[in-house]
């Protein structure tokens, strides 16, 4: 593990974990993780399905009464959660749902702007099941984002996006981050994605962070530069796929 | 109707009653005199007017047992039937039914003073009736009182009066001991009414009265009633330990209060009287709740008058 | 690296694939014809719900026209109509009707509030359901027959025991579909409010409430018919007039038709307050798809 | 491209961003503590459904010891303990409690049955549907007390009325709790179905009485106790023995004690057959995650 | 439109569709489409968010019902759909849901063989929600294979998949075609992906196919091969996305 993350300062810093443990009945899901964030970093998180990216996620959210587990863990009260689900209710409106909680029409009006940023306008007053599957997604990222929370934890939120969408939802998020610059935890699958993004990728593996990667790289990322392709081809090899001519069958 | 032809002397086999009378069922059980019986008989445990007559109208029930009210209601709503066999108390002023319970402080002690008063009230049942003539008898008319509709069943009646919900209603059986005992000393008392409350009937619908096989088992019935009558009044003792404490559920000492409460019932084989009580009674209830007075004769099978006290004399 | 499983022992119990074709030609009408079987009850039948009701009236029609059913047993639909009649024009019907309204509507909106209020209360909180739930049960397990002598004692034999027994009746069906439908919200959505750090206030009327509703609903489907037929219990104390009370005295006259003049009031009050749920039920949970539609 | 929204006003009537920590220092024992709020009820209580009810027993039992409540009104817990002990002793008790019971789970088996197949038919076909929702919900705006008259008629004063009226009691809550949740189930699982070419049996077994058996379960949790209070009503007609008549027979005699008996009884019945369902719920729902747990 | 679409024969082909126009109250999804899909042939289905590809996978499975529109369809009976979201029955354990209304041993044998294939063997007993989001789309991948449908219509099935996983899985499902050539419509966002899988790609928008795109190139197909980035090129600009670098920001 990278030894800067252990380092930080506790008031600079958005997520303090240590000895994180987490079980399904026998079955150990995170073993002893230790990981800080800082404020305003921009992580990545990587690993294979059912390596526990959300089960990550959601102990950093304080949302597993239910499972055994044990560890240290701070995070600030104001986070926000994009699940892998959109996890809209379906009896409320799409404004509704991005506006859940909020009060008065400063919220409203909030809400209504974030809707128009992911695409949205003019589908505040449809069903959450009237939507597509990546129109919900969105309107799941409008309702994080409208909170402006000092740490982001996305599952996936990218996942059921069209190529031109999700960059411009990426184009979006950098510029949330620039401003606001919150603390993220991004759980993705496409690595690209993963590098164009982010500070610092991680990939959980068997109950452990088996990478903590500092990526340096000027903005805007450039896919072809080669060191981009170092990355790509460092963390594939991380994740089990062996390239060259990256996705060869 | 065919009320005038004469009863078979002896009942067809394969006659069937179903017969609603529990308590004259017990008493032939126990006295053994059940086994007289010629006929096949289905006993069916249901008492009371508004029941007997439902289940009259189902044709479930051939005969019931009941008091005086509920064949005149029946008549008056499109269900034909008649008396057919009637006892009275020994003594009858001194031995009522009912008693008028009296909330405590309510300060009355007669008829007379039911004037503006809240008289709990049943239509369509003896206690209902009851009030009605006890207003008449005090020469008092409905609207001189309040007559509050309350159902008698259970201990309504007396937890009316203890909360004071009403001042006067009528109280039977074990409630009119059980309410002085328990609200006497917060002044709650009695009122004796001094009329008749008496009557005991059998009475059948007219479509099994038209039966020739169906009549010749009601009066061999009848006979078999009327000693188990006899045989109650000649035997207490057995009486309350077989009926009111073995069957019943109740204490010794409820079933002696019960049994002395009721004294001797004595099968009467002169109806003159009785229908002339009835005619009263049903002139006045068509005056006071609005239907059309009636002839006493269309209520009683006449063949019958003679059956019990026949079968009586017979037997002794 | 995958060895392809074969199930063809599967397959060959299965219908043999063939082509279906099917041509819609009008334009911009619903597409009904459709090459898939549909394992739902399909479109509804325009007054469906009315049929079932419709063909019972048509027996008891024909089966007094016809003599099968004895009048003494089953008076004739005339007979009731008349006795209608009669009753409307004597003006009994419709004051009877007007004071038990007033009984049971009351007693509906009070139990209404009381209920939703204890669901929520002992849906959300341990303690709340510890104190709560018991008694409701409790009060559920006792014959409302039963309970009389006791209401009469607490609350008299006037007005207010009428209400409060109609409303104590009301309560038990909202309680507890509330109170289980609140219990089934998925718990997915709480932990959505829990990150949104919802109020205590949004969380209920933002997901509880809304999610528990069409649980809500089929409580107040037995509520609204429970307001009517708790009358014929309470109105047999100390009532002059009412549903209810015209029931009670004519069963002890066996007034058979009026008994049926009562029963037919009952039906129509218990279909009319139910079909009324079910159209707000289609309306507030406009946003459900489901085997229905 | 993006214009980002200000939202500043919102931000500021939230709470300011601050850190929590917590430790837990025990290692493989079940997390409690957490940073975040918990909306729903929380874990169970021991017991927890006991408490209600042992808190009525104890005002009970304080209430008479220290003479609060009047013996006339309500009779102290010993005489009714009493009483039981001697009903026990006479072997009233048991009896009734036998013939009731027969009686009711009779009814209650019957019911269950037609009830579901009414549901079942009724919620795949809108003609099932047109024929059968109807009458149900006209046996339901019928006071049972007013329908006996009927139920005599077609069904005589026998054991065969008795449970007939028990089973056309239970029929109600379950077909219209089953019907209600069938028709809940969402349309996504039904697509799937029908895209599986599944029998209808399958889906019937798979997907429709699965998906429904949440409301099914509700539905049982109102017949098993409405099968127990039925008896109060069927056991007044014809009857020689049973908890009803027993409570019935006490009523005529004023035996207060012996009618708080059978009410205790009821009330232990109901309890634990309501008990006995929910437990049956969380076993056979045990793939659910929802605000209960 | 490539011409070869609109002229095979009755007999080769899986799909035919003519005219096909879907709405929701006014707005217009599907325009007077037209498509044909040979037997065995592999499509894939590319388009923005919202344009309406689940809303043609729902009409050819016969599933829209209360949907406005009309036109002519015709599809094989025994065909087999890979919804967008895994829609498992939650009231049925894994091996349940994937050999849901198939009879008898035979069945549980097959469908215990494709959940081992989907890597999820020894999770048979698992209810759906004891899965992670990865996991439940290979179960309902699983689903749809074990009965060997003639046509395949599959809504993003490996939207949820890491790298490898998604190889696996791409693996896979070549298998089964090369066995049983069931003609494949398959929805995706990953171009990549539909390049290296597809014999034919369309593209949707605005309610019209504005992209029929044989695909000729030999597999195992070479991301690296220039004819690749070509095609991903194009189709990237039929998308909207414009590149060289390919995702730069
Ligand atoms: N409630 C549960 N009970 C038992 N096992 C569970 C439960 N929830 C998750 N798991 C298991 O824990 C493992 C990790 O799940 P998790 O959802 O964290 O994976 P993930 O990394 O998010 O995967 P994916 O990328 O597929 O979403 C999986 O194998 C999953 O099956
Ligand atoms: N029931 C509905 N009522 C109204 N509009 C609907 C309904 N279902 C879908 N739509 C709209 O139709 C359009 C097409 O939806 P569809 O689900 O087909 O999109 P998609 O191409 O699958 O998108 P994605 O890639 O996001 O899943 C969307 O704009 C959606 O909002
Ligand atoms: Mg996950
Ligand atoms: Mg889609």
């Amino acid at each position: 593990m990278a030894p800067h993350s252990s380092q930080l300062k506790s008031a600079s810093r958005a997520v303090h974990v240590r000895n994180l443990m987490r079980r399904f009945a026998t079955k150990t899901i995170l073993d002893r993780v230790d990981l800080d964030i800082a404020e305003g970093e921009f992580v990545a998180l990587l690993g294979r399905s059912g390596s526990g990216k959300s089960t990550f996620l959601k102990a950093l959210a304080g949302l597993d009464h239910d499972v055994q587990g044990t560890g240290t863990l701070e995070t600030p009260e104001n986070l926000s959660v994009v699940f892998q689900d959109a996890r809209l209710l379906p009896w409320r409106t799409v404004i509704q749902n991005v506006t859940l909680g909020l009060p008065g029409p400063a919220g409203q009006e909030a809400g209504r702007k974030a809707l128009a940023e992911v695409g949205l306008e003019g589908r505040e007053a449809a069903w959450p099941n009237q939507l597509s599957g990546g129109e919900q997604q969105r309107v799941a990222l409008a309702r994080s984002l409208v909170r402006q929370p000092s740490l982001l934890l996305a599952d996936e939120p990218f996942g059921a996006l069209d190529a031109l969408t999700r960059l411009k939802m990426h184009d979006l998020l950098r510029e949330l981050c620039a401003r606001h610059r919150p603390a993220v935890l991004l759980v993705t699958h496409d690595v690209d994605e993963a590098i164009s993004l982010a500070d610092r990728i991680l990939v959980l593996d068997e109950g452990h962070l088996i990478e903590d990667l500092r990526i340096d790289l000027p903005t805007p990322r450039d896919h072809g530069d080669p060191r981009f392709a170092k990355i790509r081809t460092q963390l594939l090899s991380r994740l089990g796929v062996e390239t060259p001519g990256r996705r060869a069958a | 109707a065919q009320t005038n032809a004469p009863l078979l002397p002896k009942v067809p086999p394969g006659t069937v009653l179903t017969i609603g009378d529990p308590v004259t069922q017990k008493a032939l059980e126990v006295s053994g005199l059940i086994k007289e019986l010629s006929f096949e008989v289905k006993w069916a445990n249901i008492s009371g007017g508004p029941q007997t007559s439902e289940a009259f109208r189902a044709k479930a029930l051939d005969v019931g047992s009941v008091a005086e009210i509920p064949s005149i209601f029946a008549n008056w709503n499109n269900l034909p039937v008649r008396n057919i066999a009637y006892r009275e108390r020994r003594d009858p002023i001194a031995n009522p039914i009912y008693r008028f319970g009296v909330a405590p402080g309510a300060g009355i002690k007669t008829l007379a003073d039911f004037r503006g008063k809240r008289i709990a009230f049943s239509p369509g049942q003896a206690q209902g009736a009851l009030v009605l003539r006890a207003l008449h008898a005090a020469g008092l008319k409905k609207s001189d009182v309040t007559l509050v509709e309350l159902p008698s069943t259970g201990d309504v009646y007396p937890k009316a009066l203890a909360s004071k919900q009403v001042d006067v209603a009528p109280l039977g059986g074990v409630y009119i001991r059980r309410y002085i005992a328990q609200y006497g000393g917060d002044g709650a008392t009695l009122v004796e009414h001094g009329l008749r409350d008496d009557p005991g009937h059998l009475y059948a619908p007219q479509w099994v009265l038209d039966d020739p096989a169906k009549a010749a088992a009601l009066a061999e019935y009848v006979g078999l009633w009327a000693r188990a009558t006899e045989w109650v009044n000649k035997n207490p003792e057995i009486w309350i330990k077989e009926y009111y404490v073995g069957q019943q559920g109740l204490s010794q000492d409820d079933g002696e209060y019960l049994v002395k409460l009721t004294g001797e019932q004595v099968v009467s084989g002169d109806w003159s009287e009785v229908k002339k009580r009835h005619q009263e009674t049903i002139n006045l209830l068509a005056a006071e709740l609005g239907y059309k007075p009636f002839d006493v004769e269309k209520i009683f099978d006449n063949r019958f008058e003679k059956t019990a006290s026949a079968a009586l004399a017979k037997s002794q | 690296m995958a060895t392809i499983w074969d199930a063809d022992e599967v397959k060959s119990s299965r219908p043999s694939s063939r082509e279906s074709a099917h041509t819609v030609p009008a334009v911009a009408r619903p597409r009904t014809s459709r090459s898939r079987r549909r394992l739902g009850p399909g479109p509804a039948i325009p007054f469906g719900l009315q049929i079932g009701p419709a063909l019972l009236v048509l027996l008891w029609v024909a089966g007094s026209a016809l003599g099968w059913i004895d009048p003494r047993i089953l008076s004739a639909p005339w007979t009731v109509v008349e006795a209608f009649g009669r009753l409307i024009e004597q003006g009994r019907l419709q004051d009877n009707f007007v004071t038990s309204a007033t009984r049971a509507l009351l007693g509906l909106s009070i139990g209404l509030v009381i209920g939703t209020i204890l669901a929520v209360t002992a849906g959300l909180s341990r303690i709340g359901e510890a104190l709560i739930d018991g008694p409701v049960q409790i009060k559920r397990a006792i014959p409302t027959l039963a309970l009389i002598p006791l209401l009469i004692l607490w609350f008299g034999i006037g007005e207010g025991m009428k209400v409060t027994t109609i409303a104590l009746a009301v309560i038990i069906p909202i309680y507890i579909h509330t109170h289980n439908a609140l219990r089934g919200i998925d718990s997915r959505y709480v932990e959505l409010a829990e990150t949104l750090r919802m109020s205590q206030k949004d969380f209920i009327f933002q997901v509880v409430l809304p999610g528990a509703l069409p649980g809500f609903l089929l409580g107040l489907r037995f509520a609204v018919t429970l307001c009517w037929v708790s009358l014929v219990v309470v109105e047999q104390i100390n009532a002059t007039s009412g549903l209810g009370y015209m029931i009670d005295l004519a069963r002890n006259y066996g007034q058979t038709d009026v008994i049926l003049v009562g029963l037919v009031v009952y039906v129509m009050l218990g279909l009319v307050s139910d079909g009324l749920v079910r159209l707000l039920e289609r309306r507030v949970l406009s946003w459900r798809r489901t085997l229905a539609n």
